[in-house]
Order: structure tokens, then C-alpha cells, then sequence
């Protein structure tokens, strides 16, 4: 039988299945059960309540959707104090995750988060529909490696950081990430974009920018943490299309430790506990006794180079 | 380490079907794979899919609903489950029953569907209609597809001995609905039209007075219209009236998690935000601002 | 009966529908009457004859394929001799796309090829598996700069300037091409991508790394459209996952005043022709007179702000 | 400018089904909608599927191609084409037939079809077999999928007053294909199996040589295997006797536009890329390097 834990830095998890902030709360132990996840990941929270965006907050596109939620929540203290004891009622670490638009606050909820029940603190520095200088440090390098420094300045918890696909450089954020501390990447974020509706000429969602989710981006992701896995040494979580087993596969051999689902959870509210029986089973069906071993485990260092020989074999 | 090439199937679940045993019997919600025992036209534009369902999809009540995972009408996939009200729960058969408007691509791709097709339903999710104790007699008012989400009131009210006025408001006789349905619990129907006019809020107002007249409207239910939920709201102001109101909104997840599912509530004169798929879908309706 | 025909600087398009670089040849003619498309776009030319990448060339993924060509090619004089000649044949003005790896030649390239029967210049400077120096200028402003006013030196003939969607700030780097002197921008290549196969841990493509052709990442591009529609003056051609009429629509309403297909031709080579005559459908059910009044007409200047209000309309 | 909600069919077209007028009737490939007539398997894992199509797409012969739309097997989008031989053609009744494997996704989709579906596939595509005026009698070898492509060659040099001596090389005797149809058309078949060896490179090589003494072997064709191609380029070498090779590649447009369908060629000593869609998939046998 398999052995499913991975260990992130000082965490272990039991299994590299993790649920993508923003899109989990303790209330799916209405249809599955959480004690059976890698870990919890808390959607992310700001010190003051906010409402969030105007709606509509979602709208389905070619494939996949858009979605402006704004970081909707009731606020720092709701959160310890009715929030964080939710979670603790299960077994699999939790993890914060956290956002402000001013760097000394985002040290400091930081460190406010700090308390016993919480596992890991992650930084949400990349939401797409804030600015780059409100909240999404994520598109720039020296924004990145300021932030993450003042954090963890704050915070002996481990400290994962969640980069935006929308930077051009991901691999300099990511190395700014890991030189300022960080103990683990979470790659990535939503893409920055937008749907127009033909009938009324307005933009579909009420903050007209929204974050595409759609498996169809796996590709862009994947490649993203290959080329970061490469570049730095600390784990690297993938999130971005993951909706089956051969996907999660797939993000480890690129380098990835774990992975984080949104979508397929909305999708199938039972997707998280089948790709973890799936991946078991992936597993022991080709004797893999430890799933740690995929980690990069892509073969990448053999490639064909001559066109002229790759195009003379078969299919 | 010896490999082959077996993809897993896209999107695979353990949702339940009719008989399955429930590796997690604890849970409320489940993902079931219903059986389609028939799907027909009610009327040009709705239609009602009966689903053979795992006995645990059956503990649901009026006004939850569950989320639908609808087959494509073209052959791109429909990216978002589709949130319906439940119509009628039949234990002893084993079904669960969905009145729904063939409109949007997903509700197209659910026209679709055949006898003995599967279909992936969710839920039940949300907080349905309630009623007192001391209630004798309630008043519904619904119009196109919020008589959908009523209907199963009259067969709540009916268990509990509650009787039922039901006020059914459409644009033409032919896509009144529901009226059987709530005449099979021994509910009255009156129904009210645009085409001869009985359906203006003036009129609609006089019959919801004459009722509270005749002390037959010791709680108010409604669904599917702005206009109808003001003339409830006033009239409940008024006579002191409590209401149940159940709303519609986008969804992505009906679990309460996303927060897609956003309208507005004023609450002691203080405005806010709440969920529809787990705060509501049935709210007080004093507090709902807007349907 | 609408007039669909849209200006770009001086180039009159017939129709905004023109086929994008790199998914179309003169072959085509084959299927459908070239003589009725907006333009005609060759496939990018280096100087030199290129063999390209290795194969496999293309695999396909969740939502669209991925794919890496390499730029193959028979070289400048072969292009000037017998390829050019074959889009002579056909009315629609033909815009010859380029690229090269370094900017003197770029630019000379640009020169050599400005004779009679080529009407527009396209800078490729955003192949998206060359690096930022090796001719995928337009993940950088600089290199965008430098590159685009090299080549503005040397032709008097309209110069379009395709830029990358791997970038992180689109809005500069279209801010750049404009003041370096392009007379109209095309947005947007593809998107940097990997497939790792789960059957034998290996990268897919021979190239290992490929561009992403999705009609799910129209939403990112779209919104890169509408963001650089607001910050410059030149016309915008849209590009990608334009499958239907109402995507043309789509892009035209975010600022663009054509748009390119490459992907919906594959999937359906008479797509380009339904397009062009069902958008001309499109217009006339609505009364819409000159296509061109789509450009930039979406609706969002009245933006509900507030929340509170928003989510208190219906559905 | 008014408007109101019609979203067209993603991605409409304009493919002839049969009998519609074709609107740019110069054109020498079409997209089509044929209707399928029957899709059957031949053994275990092969299908033949018939569609009944427009007359401009019977215009096809022995080698070239179309490219097929495939459906879903499982409600994903299948994104690209998938390229397929012409397996038969037969004017009278206006049908087109396809002999495939059903493996893959697109295949799998493609072997759901039932009679009355359509099926959208654009061709006929590329170079296909030809025939040298002096040419008496050919030999035909091919393995597994190959026999599909090489089919049809019966059937033009029956035409041309050709004899044909087909090999036709399969795993065991189930899977064994076309020998029926080469026989049809007057062709004389050998089977070689791998379950008695016979289909062995020495046992090959021996039948491939008494051809040859026999003076039946004016060309060689061949398609499906690279050790079979191998043999066949040996031995054209030393007899010098032409030949004909089908290739396969993965494609994308399959008009010569995307340069994703190149296999390597060398001529006199040079080695070149070439397209398999336009410039083949029939290729001088001398010439490939490699199946
Ligand atoms: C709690 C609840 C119960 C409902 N019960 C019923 C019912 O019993 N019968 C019935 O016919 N309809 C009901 N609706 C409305 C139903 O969900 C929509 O008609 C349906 O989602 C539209 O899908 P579509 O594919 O036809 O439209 P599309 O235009 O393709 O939908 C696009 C997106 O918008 C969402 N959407 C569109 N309209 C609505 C809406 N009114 N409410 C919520 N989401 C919407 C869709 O779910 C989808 O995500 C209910 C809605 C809610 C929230
Ligand atoms: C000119 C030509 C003629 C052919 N004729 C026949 C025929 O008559 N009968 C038959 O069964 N097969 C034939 N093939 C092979 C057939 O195209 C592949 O078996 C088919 O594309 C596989 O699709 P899939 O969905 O089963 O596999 P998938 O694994 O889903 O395919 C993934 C991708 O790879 C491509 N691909 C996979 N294998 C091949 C291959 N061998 N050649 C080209 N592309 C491939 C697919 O088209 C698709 O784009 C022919 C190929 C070519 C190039
Ligand atoms: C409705 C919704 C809300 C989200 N909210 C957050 C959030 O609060 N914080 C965050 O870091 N990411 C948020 N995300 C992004 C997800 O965590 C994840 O990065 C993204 O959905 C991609 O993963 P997927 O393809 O598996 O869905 C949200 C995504 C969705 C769909
Ligand atoms: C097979 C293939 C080859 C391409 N070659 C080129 C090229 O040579 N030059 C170029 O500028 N873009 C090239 N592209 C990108 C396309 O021009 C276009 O930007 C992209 O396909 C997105 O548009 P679509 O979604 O309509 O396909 C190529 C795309 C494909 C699929
Ligand atoms: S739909 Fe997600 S919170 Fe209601
Ligand atoms: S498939 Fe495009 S060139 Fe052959």
C-alpha cells in the first residue's frame, strides 16, 4: 500500500489533496469528510469586515468561469473567535490564509493569526482584481520580497505565499518569495479577466474584472511550477485545474509537493475524497510505495533536440 | 515503478446511486446519481424530470433544493451545477421531482435527458420553508417558476394540518402551474392572469385583504416576483403578518463557502449581505430587499 | 444592410475577420474563397530556412491543444519568391508576420520584405517558447521599445505589432510598442505551457514547453484588449478562442477593430466564412449600420459600486 | 439599436450535407455532415463506420484522407480532428466508410455514433496512391491499422486492370483485416500471423522474394510498420523496384498551414522535414526515414 503523506517543510500532510482557498469551508463536512483532506485551507481574511464585490459574482465563460468574490468576511476577530474553533473540530492542519493592501497590517494579522489552532499562515498577495500595490504584491518582484519579509518578521509558523499567474516573471517572484523567508509557494492564483455580454454590451460580473477558473489552464500552471521547482528549493503546492487524479500526478512530477482544488470541488462536491482514492489506487496499481517519489519526477533530461530524428520515429 | 497508460474518466465521484451503500452515512448533503424515470413537457416552457434517487436524497423538505449537474445541449461542456427547488418528494416510490423552465444551456442540456438516463444531483442544500405552531391557515402567492419552489409547501402545510390559499400568478392560462399539484393536498387555488388583467397588484392586493378578512392568512409564502413580494411585505406590515420569502441567485458551490451567492437584507434597519444556498433560500420575508 | 468593413490606420478590412499567423497559408483556398476574408496572414518568416522543433508538435489538453512549431520555414528569399506570388492571387491585403532574434535583422527583415504586394508588416516579437532576448520582445517594454523603433526606421509600411499574454503588464508594453511607432496592435499569442504525460513521466511535446490555444482563455485576452483599448490611441486586433460571431462582437465591444482566428479554422476550416456571414446576420437583426460602431461601445461607465445595492436586484 | 439574447450555436458551420447546393463549388475540399449509416465492429477492437454523404465528397481516392470531428465519449469537448484514410468508397449508394480503431478518446467518441447521427468531416486530404502506366502486378504489406489505408488500393488497380498480391500481417487470426474486401476485388492474400511466426521479417522477406522471381511484383506498397517499411525498402533497393509508403503523424489542419504533421524524408542523402497532410501521407518508400 501507498504512502500517501508529504511532508511541507516542519507539515506533514496525510496526502498531497488540499482544498484551494476561496472555495472550502468548514461546512463541506456536510458532504464529505474533512478529516480524510491533506489540510484545511480557510478562505482568506482581512482584518475589517467587508462586504466584497457587487454581484453578479460569477458567470460561466467558453470553459470555465469568472468569478469576482472580493474577499467578503466579518473580519479578523469573528474569524479567532468563531471561525478558527470550527476548524479545529478536525484533524488535518489548518491553514490561514490572509490578505491586506498594506504591508505592516499584513505582518500584523500575521502574527495575530499566530494562535494555537492555526497551522500555517498563507499569504494571499496575489488576489487578481486588487492592484499591485493594494493587495496583489504578487505581480512584482521587490512588492513580493518587502512583504514576505515583514511577515516573516511577525510569524514563527510556516508561512506558504500564493503567487499570481498574471506576473511575466514568475520565477524572479518566486526566488524574492523564498530569499524573503518563505517555506513554501502556492502557484497560483486566478487569471485576470473579463466577459462582455453581448445582449446588454456590459460586463458580466458587477466588479466587471473577474478571476478565470477553468481546468483548461492546467497547462499554463503546470508549466509555471516546473519552471519554479527548478529555480528554488522550498515545496511548492500546485493549484490550477486539478480534477483527477492523473492531475495531481501530473503537478507532482512537474515538482510540486501538493495540490489545491477549487473548481472540480464545485463541480463534484465529493471530487476531493475520489482523487484521493483514485490517486491510492493510481499508486498501488503501479507500485509506487510512496507518492513523495513523483515529486519531479518528470524525465526531462533526455529530450530528442533534432527535429530530424524526433520526426523519424512513430506516432 | 511499471506504468501503462490508463486515464481516469474526467470528473469521477462517488455519488450515490439508488441502493448504494453510503461509505459516510453521517453526512446531510450527498452527490447521487438519479435515475430519470420520465422527463415531459408540462407546458411550452417548463418541465418536470422525475428522478429514481438514493433513499437518502429523499430526506430533503419543502423549499431546500439541490444543485444539478446538467448534461450538455451541444456537445461543450456546461461548466456550473444548476440550482433547483424541490417540487415533490415521493418516498414510497423513491423519487424526487424537479419543475423547471428549459431556458440556458444548462436547463436545455437537462430538456434533454431520457428515461433511464443518470443525472448528478447535489444536495438537499439550504433552509426551507418552516411553520408555527399555531398557524391555521397560510396564503402562497407565486408566480412562473416560483410556483416551482412552492408547491411543496401544500404538501408541508397538509401534514401539519395547515390549510392553504394558493394565489397562482401567470402571463396566459397556458403556463399556470402547479394548480393540481396543490389541489391534490386539498389546497384552494386562485389563479390570475396577465391576459385579463386579474394578475395587477391592485387586484391581487383586494383578494390578499379579503383573505385576511376572512382570517385564512396567518402567514405569508412567495416567490418569483419583486412586485408580489412588495404587496406582501406591505400588506404583512400592515396587518402584522409574519412571511417567508424564498430567493434566487447565482451559485457556484450551495454549500455557503463561495459567497457568490449574495442579496441584500436590512436587519433592524442596518443593511447586509447574505447567502442564498445556505442563509436562505427561504428568508423572512420583512427582511428580503428585492427578490 | 450592415457595412462590415473596419479601418485599421490606412488598411481597409472588408470584414473584421482575418485568420491569425502560424494557422493559415494560401492552402486553404482549398476549402474556403480566400477572396472574402478580412486580410490574408502569413505564417511568421525568419531569414534563414528553420526546420523547427522536434516533434510531437502538438498534444492535446483539458480545454484546447497545446502546440510548438519553432518557427519552421523555408527563409526570406524563399517567402519573397514563391510564397508571396501564391497570396498575390487573392484581393484582401496580406500582412507578412516576422521575427527574428536579434534587432538589426529584425528590422532589415522588415525592410527587405516591404515590397509591393506585401501591405502590412506584423512584428512577432512574442513566440512563446523563445526567450525574452531570443525574439520574445514583448515580454519586456525595453526590448519592445528598441525592437519596434528599429524596425519603424527601416519601413514605411503599416506596422502591427503582436504582443505576448505571458507578460506581466500588457498595458506598458502596448504603451511602448505605440510611442516606438506601431500603427496597430495584435493581442495576443499564446500562453506558455506544459503537458507531462502520465504514462511515461515525459514532457508531451518534442520542445517540451508549447503555447496554449484554448477558447477558454478569451476571457484573459479579452481583458487585455479592453485594457489597452483604454491607454492607446492605434487600432487593436483581438486574438483568441474566437470560435462565433458573438466573440467577434465580444472583442469589438472591449476596444478591438478586428479580430484573428486560428484555432476555430482547425476545428472547422469553413469557420472564418460562417463567422464573417453570421456576424453580418448579427448586425442586421439588430439594425446596426456600420460594424465599426461596435468598437469600444461595451456599457461600463455606469458601474453599480455598491454591494448592497447590486445584490438587491434580481437574478 | 435594439437587441435582445440569441447566442449562436458554438461553433456553427457550413457543411454540405448531402444534396445541399454548395456555395463555392470550386473548391476541392469540403467540410461535410454525413449521416451515419451503420458503424459496426469488425473484430475486437476495429469498427467500420458508413456515412451516407454529399456527392463532392465521394470525389476521393485510394490514400488521401479526411478529418473527423469526433464526439465526446464522455462529455468533454474532443478538440482536434482526427485524420483517417478512406477505407472505401462506393458512388452508387453515395457512401464513404472508415475502418478505425477505437482507442483514444476521439475513436471512442467516434464509436458511439449510431446510424441517423451526423458526423462532420472535412477532406478529401493530401496525396494518395498512384498507379505507373507499366505496372502488371503490385504487392501490397501492411499490419494492423495500415490495411485500412492500403484497402482501397485494391479496388484502383482493379479498376486499372492491376493484380494485386496482398500480405496482410496481424497479431493473431481475430484481427486479421480487409482480406475480404482485397479479395473482393480480385486480389490474391497472404496472412502472416505472429501466434506460427509467420509474420516474421525472414518469412516475409522469403514471400516478398518469390513475388519477385514470379515477376509479381512490379511495386511495392506499403503502411503500418516500420520494420515491414524496412524490408520493403531492402528489398526495392536491390530489385530496384519502386514503392509507395502511407505515413501517420499527429495533426492539426491537415491543409499544409501548421507544420505539426512533419516526418523526416532524405533525398539523395539529404535529410528534410515534410508534411504528412499535404505533401503525403503517400510518400515515396525510398525516402521515408523511418514509419
Ligand atoms: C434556490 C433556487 C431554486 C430554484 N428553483 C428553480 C426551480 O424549481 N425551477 C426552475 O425552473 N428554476 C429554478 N431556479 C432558477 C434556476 O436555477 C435557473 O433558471 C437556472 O440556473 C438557469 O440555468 P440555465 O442553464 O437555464 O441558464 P444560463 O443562462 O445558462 O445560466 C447561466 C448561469 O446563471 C445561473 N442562473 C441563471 N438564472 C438563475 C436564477 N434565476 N437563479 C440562480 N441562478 C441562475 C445559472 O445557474 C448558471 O450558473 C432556482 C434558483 C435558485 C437559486
Ligand atoms: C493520414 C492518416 C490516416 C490514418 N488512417 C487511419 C485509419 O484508416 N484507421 C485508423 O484506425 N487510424 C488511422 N490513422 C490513425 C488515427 O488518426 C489515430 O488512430 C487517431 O487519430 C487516434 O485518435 P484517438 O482519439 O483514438 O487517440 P488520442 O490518443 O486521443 O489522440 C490524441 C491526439 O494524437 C493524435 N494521434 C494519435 N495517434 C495518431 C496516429 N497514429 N496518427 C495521427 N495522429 C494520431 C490524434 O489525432 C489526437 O490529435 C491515420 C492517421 C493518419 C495520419
Ligand atoms: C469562488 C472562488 C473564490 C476564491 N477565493 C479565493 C480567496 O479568497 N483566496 C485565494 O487565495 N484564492 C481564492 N480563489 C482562488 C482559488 O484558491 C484557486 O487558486 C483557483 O480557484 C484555481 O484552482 P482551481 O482551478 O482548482 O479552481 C477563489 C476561487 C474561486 C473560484
Ligand atoms: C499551430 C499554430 C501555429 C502558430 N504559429 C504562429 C506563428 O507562426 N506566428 C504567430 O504570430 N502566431 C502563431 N500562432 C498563434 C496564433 O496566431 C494565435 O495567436 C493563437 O492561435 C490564438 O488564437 P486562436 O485562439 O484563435 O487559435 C500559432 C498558433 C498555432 C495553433
Ligand atoms: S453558492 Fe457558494 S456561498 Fe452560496
Ligand atoms: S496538419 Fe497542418 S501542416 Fe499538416
Amino acid at each position: 500500500m501507498v504512502d500517501l503523506s508529504v511532508k511541507i517543510g516542519d507539515i506533514t500532510l496525510q496526502n498531497p489533496i488540499t482544498p484551494a482557498s476561496g472555495a472550502f469551508s468548514w461546512e463541506y463536512n456536510d458532504v464529505i469528510d474533512l478529516n480524510r483532506l491533506g489540510g484545511l485551507v480557510a478562505k482568506t481574511i482581512c482584518r475589517e469586515p467587508r462586504l466584497g464585490n457587487p454581484t453578479p459574482r460569477m458567470a460561466e465563460t467558453e470553459a470555465g468561469i469568472i468569478q469576482s468574490i472580493g474577499l467578503p468576511g466579518k473580519g479578523i476577530e469573528y474569524f479567532v473567535d468563531h471561525i478558527v474553533p470550527e476548524y479545529a473540530k478536525f484533524t488535518p492542519p489548518l491553514i490561514v490564509s490572509v490578505n491586506s493592501d498594506n504591508i505592516a497590517d499584513f505582518a500584523a494579522l500575521a502574527e495575530e493569526l499566530s494562535i494555537p489552532d492555526v497551522d500555517v499562515i498563507e499569504a494571499n498577495i496575489s488576489c487578481p482584481t486588487r492592484n499591485q500595490t493594494g493587495g496583489n504584491f504578487a505581480m512584482h518582484e521587490d512588492y513580493t520580497r518587502d512583504c514576505i519579509k515583514a511577515i516573516r518578521a511577525k510569524t514563527n509558523k510556516p508561512l506558504w505565499v500564493k503567487l499570481s499567474p498574471n506576473a511575466g516573471d514568475i520565477v524572479s517572484i518566486a526566488k524574492a518569495a523564498e530569499d524573503a523567508g518563505a517555506d513554501c509557494l502556492v502557484i497560483a492564483n486566478t487569471f485576470l479577466s473579463l466577459k462582455i455580454r453581448t445582449d446588454n454590451f456590459r460586463p458580466a460580473l458587477g466588479n466587471k474584472f473577474g478571476g478565470l477558473v477553468s481546468p483548461a489552464l492546467k497547462p499554463i500552471v503546470l508549466r509555471m511550477v516546473y519552471q519554479c521547482a527548478k529555480a528554488v528549493k522550498i515545496p511548492i503546492i500546485g493549484i490550477g485545474g486539478v480534477t483527477k487524479a492523473e492531475d495531481v500526478v501530473e503537478y507532482m512530477l512537474a515538482g510540486a509537493s501538493a495540490v489545491g482544488i477549487g473548481y472540480a470541488g464545485f463541480r463534484n462536491p465529493t471530487a476531493l475524497i475520489t482523487i484521493i482514492d483514485d490517486l491510492e489506487a493510481w499508486c498501488n496499481e503501479r507500485g509506487i510505495k510512496k507518492v513523495s517519489e513523483l515529486i519531479g519526477a518528470v524525465k526531462d533530461d533526455d529530450m530528442e533536440l533534432d527535429p530530424l530524428v524526433a520526426a523519424s520515429h512513430g506516432v | 515503478m511499471t506504468m501503462s497508460f490508463e486515464p481516469c474518466e474526467k470528473y469521477t465521484n462517488s455519488a450515490l446511486r439508488a441502493g448504494d451503500v453510503d461509505p459516510y452515512p453521517q453526512r446531510l448533503v450527498g452527490e447521487f446519481l438519479g435515475a430519470v424515470v420520465s422527463n415531459d413537457w408540462v407546458n411550452k416552457e417548463y418541465k418536470l424530470i422525475v428522478l429514481a434517487v438514493h433513499a437518502r436524497a429523499l430526506e430533503a423538505y419543502a423549499g431546500q433544493f439541490f444543485h444539478l449537474l446538467c448534461p450538455s445541449p451541444d456537445g461543450a461542456e456546461v461548466w456550473m451545477r444548476r440550482p433547483m427547488s424541490i417540487y415533490r418528494i415521493d418516498k414510497k416510490a423513491g423519487h424526487l421531482e424537479f419543475l423547471y423552465k428549459a431556458e440556458g444551456r444548462g436547463t436545455r442540456g437537462m430538456a434533454m435527458l431520457r428515461a433511464g438516463d443518470e443525472f448528478n444531483i447535489a444536495g438537499p442544500l439550504g433552509k426551507g420553508f418552516t411553520l408555527q405552531p399555531g398557524w391555521k391557515h397560510i396564503v402562497v402567492l407565486g408566480r412562473g417558476v416560483g410556483l416551482a419552489t412552492l408547491a411543496p409547501l401544500s404538501q408541508l402545510a397538509a401534514d401539519n394540518g395547515v390549510g392553504v390559499t394558493a394565489i397562482l400568478s401567470a402571463r396566459n392560462p397556458d403556463v399556470v402551474m402547479s394548480k393540481a399539484l396543490f389541489e391534490s393536498y386539498g389546497a384552494r387555488t386562485i389563479t390570475v392572469l396577465d391576459t385579463d388583467k386579474t394578475s395587477e397588484v391592485s387586484n391581487v392586493e383586494k383578494i390578499l385583504e379579503g383573505l385576511i378578512a376572512e382570517k385564512k392568512a396567518d402567514a405569508f409564502f412567495t416567490c418569483g416576483s419583486s412586485r408580489l413580494l412588495a404587496l406582501m411585505q406591505r400588506l404583512g406590515k400592515k396587518h402584522n403578518i409574519p412571511g417567508q420569502v424564498a430567493m434566487e441567485q447565482i451559485m457556484v458551490c450551495g454549500f455557503g463557502a463561495c459567497y457568490v451567492c449574495m442579496r441584500t437584507f436590512e436587519i433592524d434597519g442596518v443593511k447586509t449581505l447574505k447567502r442564498v444556498c445556505r442563509d436562505g433560500p427561504v428568508f423572512n420575508m420583512q427582511e428580503a430587499v428585492g427578490w
